[in-house]
């Protein structure tokens, strides 16, 4: 009897603690106490295993450095345009193959290294010489880069491209000083507005503002970024003020907790991601076009998006975003018609392979397509992979899959049909022709041809699209300068501030 | 006299928790055997009509996101916990029992020491980080899942097994069977085997319960059963996100764990007191 | 000095002792014998307070003016070990396993307020007075490393500690080799002041005691001086409790008892015994008092 | 006794030489090689020879697990082909966070379990006694992550009086680093509490039974306190065992907690090198958890030998 009462008193000063400290600690971010300007902190999926993108795959490291550590010429805005920022202005030659680049003025690298034109070579021949991605062959196009004087670089391409400037707004285009490559893994060192102060690894990545900032100072003095490996605890993060912004929602089920408009507010937006049902076009069964089309007469793509995403994003219908200039709608080419599909299938029935990463999304949406392809008689066995390792090596590399279903986030990604190597194994010479005539051509030219190419794809039912990767913020009330729209590699925090 | 007293009082008590252990196994093993024949609905059916359907008009637990009867997918979900109770406990069994008894029958050769030695070498690697490493390896999924709670628990059955061959190797009938010059093999099959039978099947439902448990913090993890397949653990970790709207989600895959868990526990529990008093010593290992 | 009666002991609803009385003088040793099954350990227990859980007594037992049945524990621990002492039947596990020799004998005196130093020093002689060799290092083992024997010794020598007025002895020596019993039924016998000696062996009661209580079903069916009980026995129990004691090594067969104990709660009404005596008529069924002075019997047919 | 730790340390030792070997060719199996991770899906083959020259991976299996070994012996645990970060160091923060994370848990359930045992055991036939029994029967059947998950909800979310995650480390502010590791010790000292108050219970209700506690009873103590002075330490040593199970068991199943409570501990490590392929680090990772396990063996080897006499 005598030692619980002393439980009890041990359970009474457990809550005693809980009070006092409830009172200090929902400060948000604010770690520490020292006085400093406002911070936010903002909760992400995928934390980088290294700051190096110029040697490691995937989106968490130029999401989190991208514009705000490291700059380039030009970078993307919300509308998908492409606006000035460390060149103040660009001059391309008639024959479009000569683009010449003015210098912003004034810029430093946050080691105090001034940024000039020697640094754009450097960071340019870099791409060349050490990177280690395989996008890098964007900017093969590029015969040579010169200095013209501090504050001028002439970029000479061997054929025109309209896919080079915009590649430039890309990682690819990223700046950095001849000095500040050391360790690139663990010490960035770019010309942005914030700069990385700490990093706890398996929790959060700490940016301050950069003292020495060219351009106009960022309203918050510091941004945490938080990672949350599951969407559940990011969304109790912001339920009990541990994060202030959740950067994309994982759980779109879960958005109604945070209906209040006293107290948070969401942001829908687009993204470029496109969900995709791929399709091994390389062998049996989804060799045969019929079988293809089956499969999209066979989903029931309003229904797949209410279930699995909670109707959150967009149709689409083939591999271009609303926000490209030559987007168009093609959700009516295959119609949800089970008949229809029966009909092509001739009565066979399938079992396939759907091995899939082991994401949200992907796991949800692959559970609906399972349900509705039995419908129609082809049985897929769902084989989640862990992503993305054995996912990469089986499916992506290998090729051993029959049916797959992954967000392609990369911006404007239609040209990863024209290799026949691609996961995909789509093979139609036409539709390289028609990309590789987009590149070349002028604006208008390059907007046809592409239109043509996602019709082409969706007729030929390349793959299937299953939805538009919506772009889902949730914010604390307060919260201004959300970036609505994810079209770009990165999360812009620059214009983020706090009411 | 005391300790007759109290094991006599005991065992009446007990056998209570018995009967409560045998009644919850037996629902799971029914509803299970049930699932075969007859669902109220097709558990892996999506219908984007009944997203989240309130219980009721044929519905008796309502439906889930995606549409789905989680009543039905309870049914199904009590053959995926059998199953990898069952394939888990019966690895580590299969493996454990042997080497417990050769090392139990031999208690100081080189056999017994070098057995043992394995044995908590293997120990230690536990059961999740067998599953994570051998998911990596050949992909997660259900059979990967119980060939790493069942590699794990082999320690447990061994040691058991091997204390328990220790008590019986002293009796009067396997001295006499030693005299007579019996084999081992027969002596070990024939003597030693049924006589720690009782203390095995007790180590057994142990090791169900902790096998479901497992289970359910795999799925949780992503390394468990793979969907559609219902699993107790993964609709769990699916209903996470709806854990403030629709809260009954969880709440009945969650109750069902905690009720087949509980009836192994009470199983093993009462199964000790009930069959063999004697070897009460010998406490199944978590 | 000890008096007894009407002490029944019961579990739930059944007797288990029923209706028992005896009384012990100062210095007297008084054997209690019996099937196991008859009651006589928990008899000896009940005086103690150490009942099992779930069993109880009712009735009356005093030690000198202090009542040790129906008092809280609180009120009746103070004597425990003290006035009041008790060897148990299994020396193997009667002892703390994790504590040394030492360490448990001086408890017992430490814990009825004398001081460390002083028990420390009286273990030494008490281990010597129970005829253990080499007492000193006998104090600093642990249980596990001391024989049977050894460890009967030393229970007695815990017993003996406060010079208590009353020793209890539950089968001390059941558990020992036959030579070893000899020697520590002489030692009891010598250091014992009064004596409660609990057995089923009918030899060792007629070398201890003095007088001697048979027990059967709960209940005392017989009790007088040893002498008289052993040569002419008249209760029928009693009667066939000696005739197969006498059973000879080479063995023609005597007449045993019939059937065995029952269970605990399963005896007969009236006399406990009829169910297995071949002298029992319908009379039985009405229970016999305990009856006589000196040499008492409880038995409608008594043997002459 | 001595002579017993040596021997004990002997074998220690022996198993951990062994652990390692295991460690290593288990790694050796997994497909994948960390050149060809690390450059992504379409590096030149001869970019990738170049790399594994660099990372040592090119020379033969035993090679490279006695540089392995050899570099362990100094507390070296090689750079990550990943993150190109020592390995050492992170392994060694993450398992001071698991550390805290797995004793604190360990402490609230002894803080639960012991009393609430002992208590269970001595009052076994009250209806108290019989309902602490039920719970930690119920505390047993309820999966960690559900508790955590519900503790978030209560403490976290309704109340707003904890965080709902995240670790603080102590250096940077003690308070929050409390606060931030209340939930996760509570969830895991709950479930793990109800694991031990059942063996507790068991332990006790043995203990009550032998002889040596009538004995001790016998020389003149109540029933509590022959039980404190004879009956506990006896009743430790299955639960010591229990004990080193369950510690041996947490430093990688906390990773379940680590998961709802977003914790950089050891198991998150793990899983993230795993999902990362940073098969360097995970074969660090495994190998420490592995020779925890073999130490908290010896440990509690060693805690026998000093509670039991009989077995010295």
């Amino acid at each position: 009897m005598r030692r619980i009462g002393i439980w009890i008193a041990a359970g009474g000063l457990l809550l005693a603690t809980a009070a006092c400290g409830g009172g200090s600690g929902n400060g948000s971010a604010g770690t520490g106490g020292t006085p400093k300007a406002q911070s936010l902190s903002v909760g992400f999926v995928a934390e980088p295993a290294n700051l190096d993108f110029t040697s490691t795959e995937g989106a968490a490291i130029p999401q989190a450095l991208l514009v705000n550590v490291y700059e380039g010429l030009v970078k993307l805005d919300q509308n998908g345009e492409i606006v000035p920022l460390l060149a103040e202005k660009w001059d391309v030659s008639p024959d479009r193959k000569t683009y010449t680049f003015t210098l912003r003025e004034n810029v430093k690298f946050s080691g105090g290294a001034p940024f000039t034109a020697d640094d754009v070579t450097f960071s340019l021949d870099r791409v060349k010489s050490d990177w280690k991605l395989k996008i890098k062959s964007q900017l093969d196009v590029i015969d040579k880069v010169e200095k013209k004087d501090d504050s001028t670089a002439v970029v000479t391409l061997k054929r025109p491209s309209n896919g080079f400037l915009y590649s430039m707004a890309t990682r690819l285009g990223a700046m950095f000083s001849r000095t500040g490559v050391a360790d690139l893994a663990n010490k960035p060192v770019g010309t942005g507005p914030y700069v990385l102060s700490s990093w706890r690894r398996g929790d959060s990545i700490q940016l301050a503002a950069n003292p020495s900032y060219w351009g106009t100072k960022p309203p918050l003095g510091a941004i945490t970024l938080k990672y949350f490996k599951d969407a559940t605890a990011m969304n109790n993060a912001l339920l009990t003020g541990g994060i202030d912004v959740i950067s994309s929602v994982q759980a779109p089920e879960s958005l109604q907790q945070f209906a209040d408009p006293g107290r948070f507010e969401t942001v829908e937006g687009t993204t470029n991601g496109e969900v995709v049902l791929s399709m091994n076009n390389g062998r049996p069964p989804f060799d045969d076009k019929a079988v293809r089309q089956a499969v999209r007469h066979a989903i029931d793509h309003k229904a797949l998006l209410d279930t699995a995403w909670a109707g959150r994003g967009q149709l689409i219908g083939s591999m271009t975003a609303p926000t490209d200039p030559w987007y168009e709608d093609r959700t009516g080419d295959y119609p949800y018609d089970p008949a229809k599909a029966k009909q092509l299938l001739g009565g066979k029935t399938y079992n396939v392979k759907m091995r899939i990463p082991n994401l949200p999304y992907a796991v949800n949406s692959a559970q609906v397509v399972k349900s509705q392809l039995a419908q129609v008689g082809i049985n897929a066995e769902i084989e989640p992979l862990e992503f993305p390792a054995r996912w990469l090596d089986q499916v992506f590399t290998k090729g051993d899959y029959d049916l797959s279903i992954i967000n392609h986030v990369e911006p404007r990604d239609m040209g990863i049909f024209a290799d026949k190597s691609y996961y995909f194994r789509y093979d139609n010479p036409e539709f390289g022709k028609l990309l590789a005539a987009a590149d070349e051509g002028t604006e208008q030219e390059q907007t046809d041809d592409l239109k043509q190419a996602a019709k082409l794809l969706s007729d030929d039912a390349a793959a299937d699209w299953l939805f538009l990767f919506p772009n889902l913020i949730v914010a604390k009330k307060g919260v201004t300068g959300l970036p609505k729209n994810a079209i770009a590699e990165s999360f812009d925090f620059t214009a983020l501030a706090k009411q | 006299m005391s300790r007759r007293t109290s094991a006599k009082a005991n065992r009446g008590r007990m056998n209570a928790g018995l009967l409560a252990g045998g009644a919850l196994v037996a629902l799971v093993v029914l509803t299970a055997l049930v699932s075969f024949f007859w669902t109220p609905h097709d558990p892996t059916l999506v219908d984007a009509a009944g997203k989240l359907r309130e219980p009721g008009g044929g519905y008796l637990l309502g439906a889930d996101k995606f549409g789905r009867d989680t009543f039905s997918q309870l049914m199904v979900g009590a053959r995926t916990t059998l199953y990898v109770g069952v394939v888990a406990v019966g690895i580590a069994a299969a493996l454990g029992v042997p080497l417990g008894m050769a090392a139990g029958m031999t208690p100081r050769g080189w056999l017994s020491e070098l057995i043992m030695r394995v044995n908590d070498l293997v120990f230690a690697f536990p059961a999740l980080l067998l599953a994570v490493m051998l998911g990596a390896v050949y992909g997660a999924g259900t059979l990967t899942a119980m060939i790493a709670i069942g590699v794990a628990t082999v320690p447990a059955f061994a040691r058991v097994a091997r204390a328990a061959t220790l008590q019986v190797m002293v009796t009067d009938y396997i001295l006499a069977a030693r005299a007579a010059g019996r084999r081992r093999g027969a002596i070990a099959l024939r003597h030693v085997l049924p006589n720690i039978g009782s203390m095995l099947i007790v180590q057994a439902s142990v090791s169900f319960a902790i096998a479901i448990l497992a289970e359910a913090a795999l799925s949780f993890l992503g390394f468990g059963t793979r969907p559609p397949t219902p699993s107790w653990g993964r609709m769990l970790q699916e209903s996470q996100e709806l854990l403030f709207s629709t809260p009954r989600l969880a709440l009945w895959p969650g109750i069902a764990i905690a009720l087949a868990v509980l009836g192994f526990n009470l199983l093993g529990d009462g199964l000790r007191d009930f069959l063999d008093p004697k070897l009460r010593r010998i406490r199944a290992e978590r | 000095m000890l008096s007894v009666e009407g002490l029944t002991v019961r579990a739930d609803a059944t007797d288990l002792v029923h209706d028992v009385s005896f009384a012990i003088a100062p210095g007297e040793r008084v054997g209690l014998i019996g099937e196991s099954g008859s009651g006589k350990s928990l008899t000896a227990l009940s005086l103690m307070g150490l009942l099992p859980e779930g069993v109880t007594a009712a009735g009356r037992a005093r030690l000198g003016e202090r009542d040790l049945v129906g008092v809280p524990e609180s009120r009746i621990k103070g004597l425990r070990g003290d006035e009041l002492s008790m060897v148990f039947q299994e020396p193997m596990t009667a002892l703390n396993p994790l504590m040394r020799i030492g360490a448990q004998v001086t408890e017992v005196m430490t814990l009825h307020g004398r001081s460390r130093q002083e028990a420390r020093a009286r273990s030494a002689e008490l281990l010597e007075r129970v005829r253990l060799p080499e007492p000193a290092q006998i104090a600093r083992a642990y249980p596990h490393q001391l024989s049977g024997g050894q460890r009967q010794r030393v229970m007695l020598a815990i017993a003996l500690a406060n010079e208590p007025r009353l020793l209890i002895c539950d089968e001390p020596t059941t558990a020992l080799d036959v030579t070893v019993q000899k020697q520590m039924l002489e030692l009891i016998a010598e250091v014992a002041p009064a004596l409660l000696f609990i057995t089923h062996d009918l030899a060792v009661v007629a070398s201890v005691c003095e007088r001697v209580l048979v027990m059967y079903g709960g209940r005392v069916v017989e009790s007088g001086p040893i002498r008289e009980v052993f040569t002419r026995p008249r209760h029928r129990y009693t009667q066939g409790l000696l005739a197969a004691s006498k059973l000879t090594p080479r063995g023609t067969r005597l007449p045993v008892i019939e059937g065995g104990v029952p269970a605990a709660g399963r005896f007969p009404g009236g006399c406990v015994f009829r169910n297995r005596c071949p002298h029992a008529t319908p009379e039985c069924e009405t229970p016999p008092a305990l009856t006589g002075d000196g040499h008492a019997f409880a038995c409608w047919h008594p043997a002459d | 006794m001595i002579l017993y730790l040596l021997k004990r340390l002997a074998v220690l030792l022996a198993s951990t030489a062994v652990a390692a070997v295991a460690v290593f060719a288990f790694m050796a199996v997994l497909p994948g090689d960390p050149a060809e991770i690390a450059l992504g899906v379409n590096a030149t083959p001869d970019a990738v020879a170049e790399l594994r020259k660099q990372f040592g991976t090119d020379r033969p299996a035993v090679a490279q697990f006695l540089d392995w070994a050899g570099g362990l012996l100094q507390g070296d645990f090689g750079t990550s082909y990943v993150t190109s970060s020592p390995i050492g160091p992170q392994i060694g923060d993450r398992l001071g966070v698991t550390l805290v994370l797995v004793l604190g848990g360990m402490v609230v359930a002894l803080v639960l379990a012991v009393p609430l045992g002992t208590f269970a055991a001595v009052r076994h036939r009250d209806p108290l006694g019989a309902a602490i029994s039920a719970a930690s029967q119920l505390g047993i059947a309820i999966p960690a992550f559900l508790a955590g998950i519900l503790l978030v909800f209560v403490f976290a979310v309704q109340a707003q009086a904890l965080p709902s995650g995240g670790y603080v480390p102590i250096a940077e502010s003690p308070g929050e680093w409390l606060r931030s590791l209340l939930l996760p010790w509570l969830s895991l000292g709950l479930v793990q509490g109800a694991v031990l108050t059942r063996y507790v219970r068991s332990a006790v209700l043995d203990v009550m039974r032998e002889d040596y506690l009538r004995t001790a009873r016998a020389k003149g103590r109540g029933s509590t306190g022959a039980l404190w002075r004879h009956g506990l330490r006896n009743a430790s040593i299955p639960v010591v065992t229990v004990l080193g199970l369950q510690l041996a068991t947490l430093l990688i199943g906390a990773v379940v907690v680590e998961r709802v409570f977003v914790i950089p501990g050891l198991g998150d490590l793990l899983l993230n090198g795993v999902a990362g392929r940073d098969l360097l680090l995970v074969q660090g990772v495994v190998m420490v958890l592995v020779a925890a396990v073999l130490l908290i063996n010896f440990v509690v080897d060693v805690t026998y030998h000093l509670l039991d006499p009989r077995l010295r």
